[in-house]
């Protein structure tokens, strides 16, 4: 009667247990000889990465406990993305965890830990297990965030990540709540079922308070003023990972959620142009803050909320309950949310680099980085202009998959303002271009990169550029993982 | 259909030496001059051949090369050349190659330059080759950074700071761009929409798009939302105000490419997307078009009047210039449109002559103020002779080939909008007030005491006036060798016969 | 219902209200806590009238108990000053009566509209202690193991964070 | 005429947690008092789930009513996770900024 | 006999490729070597006259075949969809004589080069130029078609601009070929407007021939009006016009040609004077169909037009002291002679009038270059004086050219002024006779004022002329005896008119009476001037002090060049250009900066939300919760669930 698979588990499991077993490893050899965690932590990945794509490929799509908690190509999907985001961000803090205060041991399996939870989210189709999974991953990024101890930004960044995160997850569970209440149950599956497509208030409560919940991870206005903050405090590879992680994992819960949603009411007219309007909105606002900023991380903060709001129109292009566009907007999301990682570690690993190099990350602190580390000034450029869309990296397809599936929707308008909003971003883009190339940075140190962080960055560039020139492998995952969701 | 890799091989030849030049240290500056020139040289040596082999009696699209790229949306790596294409990619190999020699006096940050300029070479020229709309648009939006990257470099503060320029130019052409995504998504999807119906995949191929029948709203939209953004590439009043700062800002190189091809993708756009595939739409704002060209001729020459530095001159000529292309493609006949891709090949060599000479004078004088410089000619008579080629080209004498592009056009549009066609025409006076004036105070007049330590340009600084000059010449006394391939072009791409169609309804008669 | 229950029901429904209204008017951070704790109890007294035993214990233990204890400790390690004036308002307080008020008004005009919800409790049989953990750790085995897990990172991240950079320079 | 306590009822009050507890995290200034009033907020969230596992009517359709309280028992679970690490929390930033005044964390900003 | 000779006119193309293969070789290979550009660019320019010289007794001795069908022979140039251009050559008698003209005049002016700018530092450039020049003027000659002739027209221009400038560190020099330049263009583009339209009508641009312009025209062409009661033909015609108007210095285009003097005084000879600026004549006679086509108003606005020219440059030439400006402003009004000859209907005439101009106009030049290169340079004509008795040879062929241009027989001068007069009496344009007449009576005066006073005056201590050297003196003897001789053509045996005429051919006796008339005027006007500047009998002071304002607008040229530099510089530069610079910077870029400006400004604004204070981040929280609850409520139609009296079915 109930399926027990627990293979379907096995990534979940891998992480749990490396995790904990990497925390006890950190704990039994002394203090001094813990180099050896940083190579450990990053076959650890690799291996589960590795398996993650065997799993993509080669294991049937099943759900586990019948239905509470799904083992399909969308879920193995964003699985896969975490792993590589987590990787990412293992591999470019090899040199600036060393400038932690302590606890240097316990960093990688809390990544591990946060990861963890982010899988959780994607696989889970249960509210509860979600709500888990999600307090999982939040709880141990507001250990991530105030990782520097001795650091009172970062301890501000993660109290105020804290309390607004608390506050959003009891809206998210009061919204938990009603629906339970509403159906009886917090399984989707059954929710969808139980729904139906009458609505009342308290089903539009209840989509407002999830809405909100969920609008919290990924930072959408206005529900993003955390994000600025906590993205300027945190100790530089943990924004990454918030940014690129964190959101993902908030879009793979949204979008199981806005399908159910999209299954059961008949809410769509109206849901689909306010969620439009914030998708715009966000856009907007968070490109145009982005603008002023001087602080290399404020400013991606910001321009990750933009982000945020191109992604989400991809997932408003799921509205008509036909499978072919079901598919076009969240593969959309899926491609997106993928190169995102890519574009976004690039920028991250190489502000890292300078960061710890340099003890700040202002973009002034990028003056002549071109001739100071020039793969650091190509990855950086690269990154940011894949971040704003522009031929040949890989941020131009995503783009044009977001706006063509949210056109064939009909709605147009939302294209002109996404893409003019692109173009607009590249303003501030070439802010950091423009620091990094006018000059030579008389005066600064010279700071090649090395070791892994030559490794990441390189592997960023040349994955948003080949995936910008060559997207199709990417593509076809995505629209195998977005088919198996709807099928 | 066998696929040909000849074009392919263009295109990458910038992109191996790009590639080469990485891998040099960054001391080696000749070193990595020599390997751009080798690399522009071999793409510039392959569309000459590519010129002549190209069979004009068959016309169409030959060269050509389809591999399915992008499956799911059904983008194709598409390269083919036809009559328009092919002197496009010719203009664009040829300025490459020149801008390279243009740029040998280059110290600072010799590697990043190159880099950076034959990337710029490989997205335009990929622009031109594209047959598939997709690859069109990314070939065209690579070039946009590297450009900014090189002027805030390279580049040169005058009346606005070079940084102004730059970002000014950068995100000008951005938003045109994104205008123009919007509409090729938009076009993109009405395609599919009619292919699925016809039980095919959706795809990006220009000539798939343009044997289907658009809604006539749907064409207006989109092909004025092409017109917006090919309209200020193409620096369209009252889109222009990017084009005479940017060049001014740019290094030679960069002013070269920019004004010689760059902006050509503007007027190749409208000709190959809004007329070919969108002709009802073209007939709707071809009015409209006529008008701001026709103000972009005399608007820009008057202001071209008053300016005091070159290259200001230079670009508000470019801009006047570009408005006979417009006027071309709003005259809708198949003289006008051969006229049209005509004059963005005259306009191309001349500009990128012209910008190579102020290259060369700033770079000796260190001044590109009109009032500073005088009677060069006694110290630089190449440099003069170059200079003053590219002003009676400008001013389209006859001999050079903008005087045949000129006339073409006038006379393809004088037979649909002869009060258009005059007032061009009379733009040509102002065009040679400024010229003249420009030529006669920067090259003659009383020899100054303190241009006389400058040398001549020589050696690899005369490749540019030696190419462009013979190409001026070349097809401006044999004009069938450039037109007779632009016409094949005009009527063996299917514009003609849209033309006709098209035409019909603006044709009134003569008056 | 009984009677009984309804007063039952009453006296503890204002109680964990006004304690909770304490917690949030009481200028003292002391009395705040002991405030939280009261309206904690006064919660877990409705939940046994809801037949939920078991989360009634569980909600003293952790939250009455264990919750209130910790709070307590962290006003002592962190309080400077006056303790009476240790818990002030923000300026922003009129601001946060307004939003507060208004969400309240629309959330209770939600449930009083409801039809469905007007409803009063059905003679029920479920809701042993039992049955409670079979379902736990059988449907919700995945967010039981993930619970754990979540309190076995939180421990550690509490130490972390508590105990600071001072391992070694 | 008796007065019962509906579900409704049970609601009411769970907003009327929910609310103050909202209201504190608005207005209080001592970050211990606005993680406080966070778990109030959490607290009355689960009386809502608790509230629905008790009158819910579906019991014949095969629904285990008694997924109310395993929510709420999970929540309790992570709000004491949460307040824990959050006391935590207080306790560095006190050491790093000498203070638990929320409007003094405004370092970053803008 | 007409076969042999076709084969024979199809070479003619050799005669403008012969220069430019000089002009070529020059500037790419001998440009070091002065004595070789020379003798190349000579050469070159003496093998295309003999050439010329073949073709003019080839056409002489095919008499009446080639007079009626002129022998083209074209290869396509330009081909496109709605555009079909060919260029070719085109042999008739007026080509021919023209081709005879420029080579010979271009031939004597570069010998005489040779001396004339010995020395130069631009030598090879010189001549480089002046091959350039003979290859497009002997281009425009042979022209087939409008668009040809256009091409060849704007190199000539071109020609003029680079030779006018020579000496481009003069800054006189500069401006002058920029003038000339741009004066011209304006011109040009009522030509080039003629030709767009005209091939959009008639899909032609050829002259003769089957499908040509003159052949349309002649069967049954339709004409229509086109801008009020002015027919298409006649705007077209006018258009056309505009351009020789430009070239040939009508006024009001004239200004350029005074200014043009300050290139090397054989350029002066060669193209102000001789070739180039008769090209507009030229055209207008190879137009003469449209125009006799169009209304009659096309003809009247040629002729007005030239007959005003020619007596407004003639008054200006009186009060002008530069030996080149009088010799220029007489250029200018020859040239109104021709152009009002073609107004009246008198082609032949007008191009009889052509010839025996560049003749003696070409010598006149080439003389004062004489005189100028003996004086070092100084032009003005009271600076010279008593040149005669050292210079023999200069004084007595300019003292030919002099009566030639008076209209005294047999001089050639007599034989075509006369007959221009005779035309305009006989096609009823009295008045224009009576200008011409006039006009004809000034010329002899101020050419002999010219003549008196520079050769014959008292002599100058300061000067030290002596007689130039071989190569200058040949050529002026060459063309002396051309101008003597040259209107001997007109007589009846030779039959100019017969060869060249337009129309049907009618044999036009002299009409002697008209004759005298104007030969008497011509010599008035010698003896005016011979009384006031070789007998002093009349002070030419006293009639300056008697009219001062006359002379002094005389003097300034109808200040016509301070009007357009003041439009120019006010209205053009000072005013429009400046306006629109102003509202391209302010307005138009002021507009692209402000958004951008605006932009920023919202983006400094927006960052002002995020406060830094948490609370205010929860409050904007949940308060937006609210307003999308509301939002969602009220959009979803569910607020009438929310209806608050719904609460008082109270609690079951």
């Amino acid at each position: 009667m109930m399926n027990l698979n627990f293979a379907l588990l096995t990534p979940e499991i891998i992480m749990a247990v490396l995790s904990l077993g990497l925390l006890v490893i950190g704990l039994l050899i002394p203090p001094g000889e813990r180099k050896g965690m940083f190579p450990l932590t990053v076959f650890a990945l690799l291996g589960t990465l590795a398996y993650t794509f065997y799993d993509f490929f080669f294991i049937q799509r099943g759900a586990f406990l019948q239905g509470m908690y799904m083992h399909d190509q969308f879920a193995v999907y964003f699985k896969i993305l975490f792993l590589t985001g987590a990787l990412l961000v293992v591999l470019s803090s090899k040199d600036y965890v060393s400038t932690f205060p302590a606890h240097r041991g316990e960093f990688y399996p809390l990544i591990m830990a946060a990861t963890l939870g982010m899988m959780i989210m994607a696989g889970a189709s249960d509210l509860i297990t979600m709500y888990v999974g999600l307090e999982l991953m939040t709880i141990t990024f507001f250990v991530l965030v105030a990782y520097r101890t001795n650091d009172g930004k970062a301890s501000e960044a993660a109290i105020k990540y804290l309390v607004l995160s608390s506050a959003s997850s009891a809206i998210l569970l009061y919204g938990i709540s009603l629906i339970y209440g509403l159906t009886g149950s917090t399984q989707m599956f059954m929710i969808a079922q139980a729904l139906g497509t009458v609505q009342s208030p308290v089903t539009v409560l209840a989509v407002v308070f999830l809405l909100a919940g969920f609008g919290f991870k990924i930072s959408l206005i206005p529900f993003h003023l955390w994000a600025p903050d906590i993205y300027e405090g945190a100790p530089t590879p943990v924004t990454a990972f918030l940014a690129v992680g964190s959101k993902a994992a908030g879009f793979a819960a949204l979008i199981r959620f806005y399908l159910l949603m999209m299954y059961s009411q008949t809410f769509a007219q109206t849901g689909q142009t306010l969620l439009l309007i914030l998708a715009a909105i966000t856009m907007i606002v968070g490109n145009l803050t982005a603008i002023p900023q001087t602080n290399i991380k404020r400013m991606l903060a910001y321009s990750s909320i933009a982000q945020a709001g191109y992604m989400l129109i991809g997932v408003i292009a799921v509205s008509t309950p036909s499978v072919s566009n079901f598919i076009g907007g969240i593969k959309a999301v899926l491609f997106y949310a993928m190169i995102y990682v890519f574009a976004n570690m690039g920028a991250f690993a190489v502000a890292t680099h300078v960061e710890q190099a340099q003890g700040s990350c202002d973009i002034k602190d990028f003056a002549g980085l071109s001739k100071r580390s020039p793969l650091a000034a190509v990855v950086m450029t690269a990154s940011v202009l894949s971040l704003a869309g522009i031929p040949p990296l890989a941020g131009f397809v995503g783009k044009f998959y977001l706006f063509s599936a949210v056109m064939d929707q009909g709605y147009v308008w939302i294209a002109y303002v996404g893409f003019v909003m692109s173009m607009i971003s590249v303003y501030y883009y070439l802010g950091v271009v423009k620091a990094m190339f006018r000059t030579e940075g008389e005066g600064l140190p010279n700071i090649p990169v090395h070791g892994a962080t030559k490794f990441t960055i390189l592997f960023t560039f040349i994955t948003t550029l080949v995936l910008g020139i060559y997207p199709t492998p990417l593509a076809q995952m995505a629209i195998s993982a977005a088919t198996s969701l709807v099928k | 259909m066998s696929n040909s890799f000849i074009l392919l091989m263009t295109l990458l030849a910038p992109v191996l030496a790009l590639f080469i030049i990485v891998f040099i240290p960054r001391e080696e500056t000749k070193m990595i001059k020599i390997v751009a020139a080798i690399g522009t040289f071999a793409a510039l040596a392959l569309s000459v051949f590519l010129f002549f082999a190209y069979d004009k009696s068959v016309g169409g699209l030959q060269f050509t090369m389809t591999i399915p790229w992008i499956r799911d949306i059904g983008v194709n790596l598409g390269l083919g050349v036809d009559g328009i294409s092919l002197p496009m990619l010719l203009l664009t190999n040829l300025i490459g190659f020149t801008a390279v020699y243009s740029s040998w006096n280059i110290d600072k940050r010799v590697k990043d330059f190159f880099v950076l300029l034959l990337i710029l070479i490989t997205g335009v020229m990929g622009t031109f080759i594209a047959t598939d709309l997709f690859i069109f648009f990314l070939c065209y939006e690579i070039v946009v950074i590297p450009i900014y990257i090189m002027v805030i470099i390279w580049g040169s503060t005058k009346r606005v700071s070079k940084e102004y320029a730059g970002m000014k130019l950068t995100i000008y052409l951005l938003i045109g761009s994104a205008f123009m995504l919007v509409a090729m998504v938009a076009l993109y999807l009405n395609a599919s929409h009619q292919l699925a119906v016809l039980g095919q995949g959706p795809t990006f191929m220009f000539a798939e798009l343009a044997q289907l029948q658009y809604d006539p709203s749907f064409q207006i939209i989109v092909f004025g939302l092409f017109l917006f953004g090919f309209g200020s590439l193409i620096s369209m009043f009252p889109f222009h105000s990017w084009s005479p700062d940017g060049y001014a800002g740019a290094p030679t190189a960069v002013s070269m490419i920019h004004a010689g091809v760059l902006k050509k993708i503007g007027g190749y756009g409208l000709i190959r997307l809004g007329v070919l595939v969108l002709p009802l739409g073209g007939r709707f704002w071809a009015p409209i078009i006529a008008v701001l060209a026709i103000i972009n001729i005399l608007y820009a020459a008057f202001i071209a009047m008053a300016q005091k530095d070159l290259k200001y001159v230079v670009g508000y000529s470019s801009v006047s210039h570009m408005g006979n292309v417009l006027l071309a493609i709003a005259a809708l006949n198949i003289t006008s449109i051969n006229g049209a891709v005509a004059m963005m090949f005259a306009h191309g060599v001349m500009a990128a002559l012209f910008f190579s000479m102020i290259g060369f004078i700033y770079e000796k004088t260190h001044t590109r103020n009109i009032g500073d410089l005088g009677g060069l000619a006694h110290q630089m008579p190449r440099l003069a002779t170059g200079f003053m080629i590219a002003g009676m080209a400008g001013l389209g004498l006859p001999g050079t080939v903008n005087f045949i592009a000129e006339f073409t056009i006038f006379n393809g549009v004088a037979k649909v909008m002869p009060v258009q066609a005059i007032l061009g025409i009379v733009g040509i006076i102002f065009t040679a007030v400024y010229t003249l004036r420009v030529i006669a105070n920067v090259l003659f007049g009383p020899r100054r005491a303190e241009w006389d330590h400058l040398k001549d340009i020589r050696g690899p600084e005369l490749v540019p006036v030696v190419v462009l000059v013979f190409v001026i010449f070349a097809t401006g006394i044999f004009p069938n060798t450039l037109f007779h391939l632009i016409d094949s072009g005009v009527y063996t791409s299917g514009l003609a016969k849209v033309l006709e169609t098209v035409g019909q309804a603006t044709i009134g008669g003569l008056f | 219902m009984s009677t009984m229950a309804t007063v039952v029901f009453f006296i503890f429904a204002i109680i964990a209200v006004a304690a909770a209204w304490g917690v949030v008017t009481s200028t003292n951070i002391v009395h705040s806590a002991l405030f939280l704790a009261l309206s904690f109890l006064g919660v877990a007294v409705l939940y046994v009238l809801l037949n939920a035993e078991f989360l009634a214990a569980a909600q003293i233990l952790v939250y009455a108990g264990a919750v209130s204890i910790l709070v307590i400790f962290a006003v002592m390690l962190t309080l400077r000053g006056d303790v009476a004036v240790s818990n002030p308002n923000t300026n922003k307080w009129t601001w946060g009566v307004c939003v507060a008020g208004l969400l309240f008004a629309l959330i209770a005009l939600v449930i009083l509209t409801n039809d469905a919800w007007r409803i009063l409790p059905m003679p029920s049989t479920a809701g042993g202690t039992t049955e409670l953990s079979a379902l736990l750790l059988s449907w919700y085995m995945v967010p039981f193991e993930v619970a754990a897990f979540l309190l076995t990172i939180a421990l550690i991240g509490a130490v972390i964070l508590a105990k600071g950079g001072k391992e070694r320079k | 005429m008796t007065i019962s306590v509906g579900l409704s009822t049970y609601l009411l009050v769970g907003a009327m947690l929910f609310c103050i507890g909202l209201y504190g995290v608005f207005s209080k200034r001592n970050v211990i008092a606005v993680l406080m009033s966070i778990e109030l907020m959490l607290n009355a969230v689960n009386l809502n789930f608790v509230a629905f596992s008790r009158f819910t009517p579906w019991e014949n359709q095969g629904i285990n009513p008694l997924v109310g309280q395993v929510s709420a028992l999970f929540v309790i679970v992570v709000a004491a996770a949460e307040i824990a690490v959050g006391l935590a929390l207080v306790i560095t930033i006190f050491r790093n900024r000498k203070t638990t005044n929320v409007d003094d964390l405004n370092w970053l900003k803008w | 006999m007409f076969k042999e000779m076709h084969n024979l006119f199809q070479w003619a193309w050799l005669i403008p490729f012969l220069p430019f293969l000089s002009f070529f070789i020059i500037a790419f290979i001998t440009k070091r070597s002065k004595g070789l550009s020379a003798a190349i660019s000579i050469l070159a320019i003496l093998t295309s006259l003999c050439l010329s010289i073949g073709i003019g007794i080839g056409v002489i001795s095919s008499g009446a075949e080639v007079v009626e069908n002129p022998v083209m022979s074209t290869v396509n140039w330009l081909s496109i969809g709605g555009l079909q251009i060919n260029f070719g050559t085109l042999i008739d008698p007026m080509s021919a004589m023209m081709l005879f003209v420029v080579t010979l005049v271009a031939s004597m002016v570069q010998i005489y080069s040779l001396g004339y700018m010995h020395g130069d530092k631009g030598f090879s450039r010189y001549f480089c130029y002046q091959s350039l020049f003979a290859f497009s003027m002997l281009g425009l000659v042979l022209s087939t078609n409008l668009l040809e002739m256009y091409v060849f027209w704007e190199l000539v221009g071109l020609c003029s601009y680079l030779l006018i400038g020579f000496w481009y560190f003069k800054v006189s020099a500069r401006e002058a070929a920029k003038k000339a330049f741009v004066t011209t263009r304006v011109a040009d583009v009522g030509l080039l407007i003629g030709i767009v339209l005209l091939y959009t009508k008639f899909g032609s641009l050829d002259f003769y021939g089957p499908g040509s312009l003159s052949a349309q025209m002649a069967s049954g062409f339709q004409d229509f009006a086109l801008i009020g009661s002015v027919s298409y033909l006649t705007v077209m015609a006018l258009l056309v016009f505009i351009g020789p108007m430009g070239k040939s210095g009508q006024f009001p285009f004239h200004v350029w040609l005074p200014d043009a003097m300050e290139g090397p005084t054989p350029v002066s000879a060669l193209i102000h004077a001789a070739t180039m600026v008769v090209a507009g004549v030229y055209l207008v006679a190879r137009m003469f169909f449209l125009f006799d086509n169009a209304s009659p108003v096309a003809l009247e606005f040629v002729a007005i037009i030239g007959s005003f020219t020619a007596i407004f440059a003639a008054t200006i030439a009186i009060a002008q002291d530069d030996i080149k400006k009088i010799l220029a402003y007489s250029t200018l009004s020859q040239l109104g002679y021709m152009m009002f000859a073609l107004g009246v209907g008198a082609l032949t005439a007008s191009m009889f009038h052509l010839m025996t101009h560049a003749f003696f106009k070409a010598l006149m030049f080439l003389g004062a270059g004489s005189v100028i290169h003996a004086l070092h340079e100084k032009q003005n004509i009271w600076d010279m004086g008593g040149l005669y008795k050292k210079m023999p040879i200069t004084t007595i062929t300019f003292g030919i050219g002099v009566l030639a241009i008076a209209g005294i027989p047999p001089f050639a001068g007599f034989f075509s002024k006369d007959e221009i007069l005779a035309s305009a009496m006989h096609s009823g344009h009295p008045f224009i006779y009576a200008i011409g007449l006039f006009t004809a009576f000034l010329t002899a005066f101020y050419m002999c004022r010219l003549f008196f006073v520079a050769f014959l005056g008292e002599e100058k201590p300061e000067n030290h002329p002596h007689e130039s050297p071989k190569t200058m003196t040949v050529p002026l003897i060459i063309l002396a005896f051309f101008s003597v001789v040259g209107g001997w053509a007109a007589l009846p045996d030779h039959n100019f008119a017969y060869f060249i005429h337009y129309g049907v051919f009618e044999p036009e006796a002299m009409d002697w009476g008209l004759a005298a008339i104007s030969v008497a005027a011509g010599l008035i006007g010698i003896g005016l001037a011979y009384s006031i500047y070789v007998k002093k009998a009349i002070k030419a002071e006293d009639v300056v002090a008697r009219f001062p304002g006359v002379y002094k607008l005389l003097k300034n040229k109808y200040y016509i060049d301070e009007i357009y530099q003041w439009v120019i510089d006010k209205i053009i530069d000072g005013f429009i250009a400046k306006v629109l610079y102003w509202f391209d910077i302010y307005i138009i870029d002021g507009i692209v900066n402000s958004l951008a400006l605006l932009v920023r400004g919202t983006g400094s604004g927006l960052r002002r939300f995020t406060t830094g204070q948490l609370q205010t981040y929860a409050l904007v929280f949940f308060f937006a919760v609210v307003v999308f609850y509301i939002v969602l409520a009220v959009g979803e139609g569910q607020l009438a669930g929310l209806n608050p009296l719904a609460m008082l079915g109270g609690v079951k």
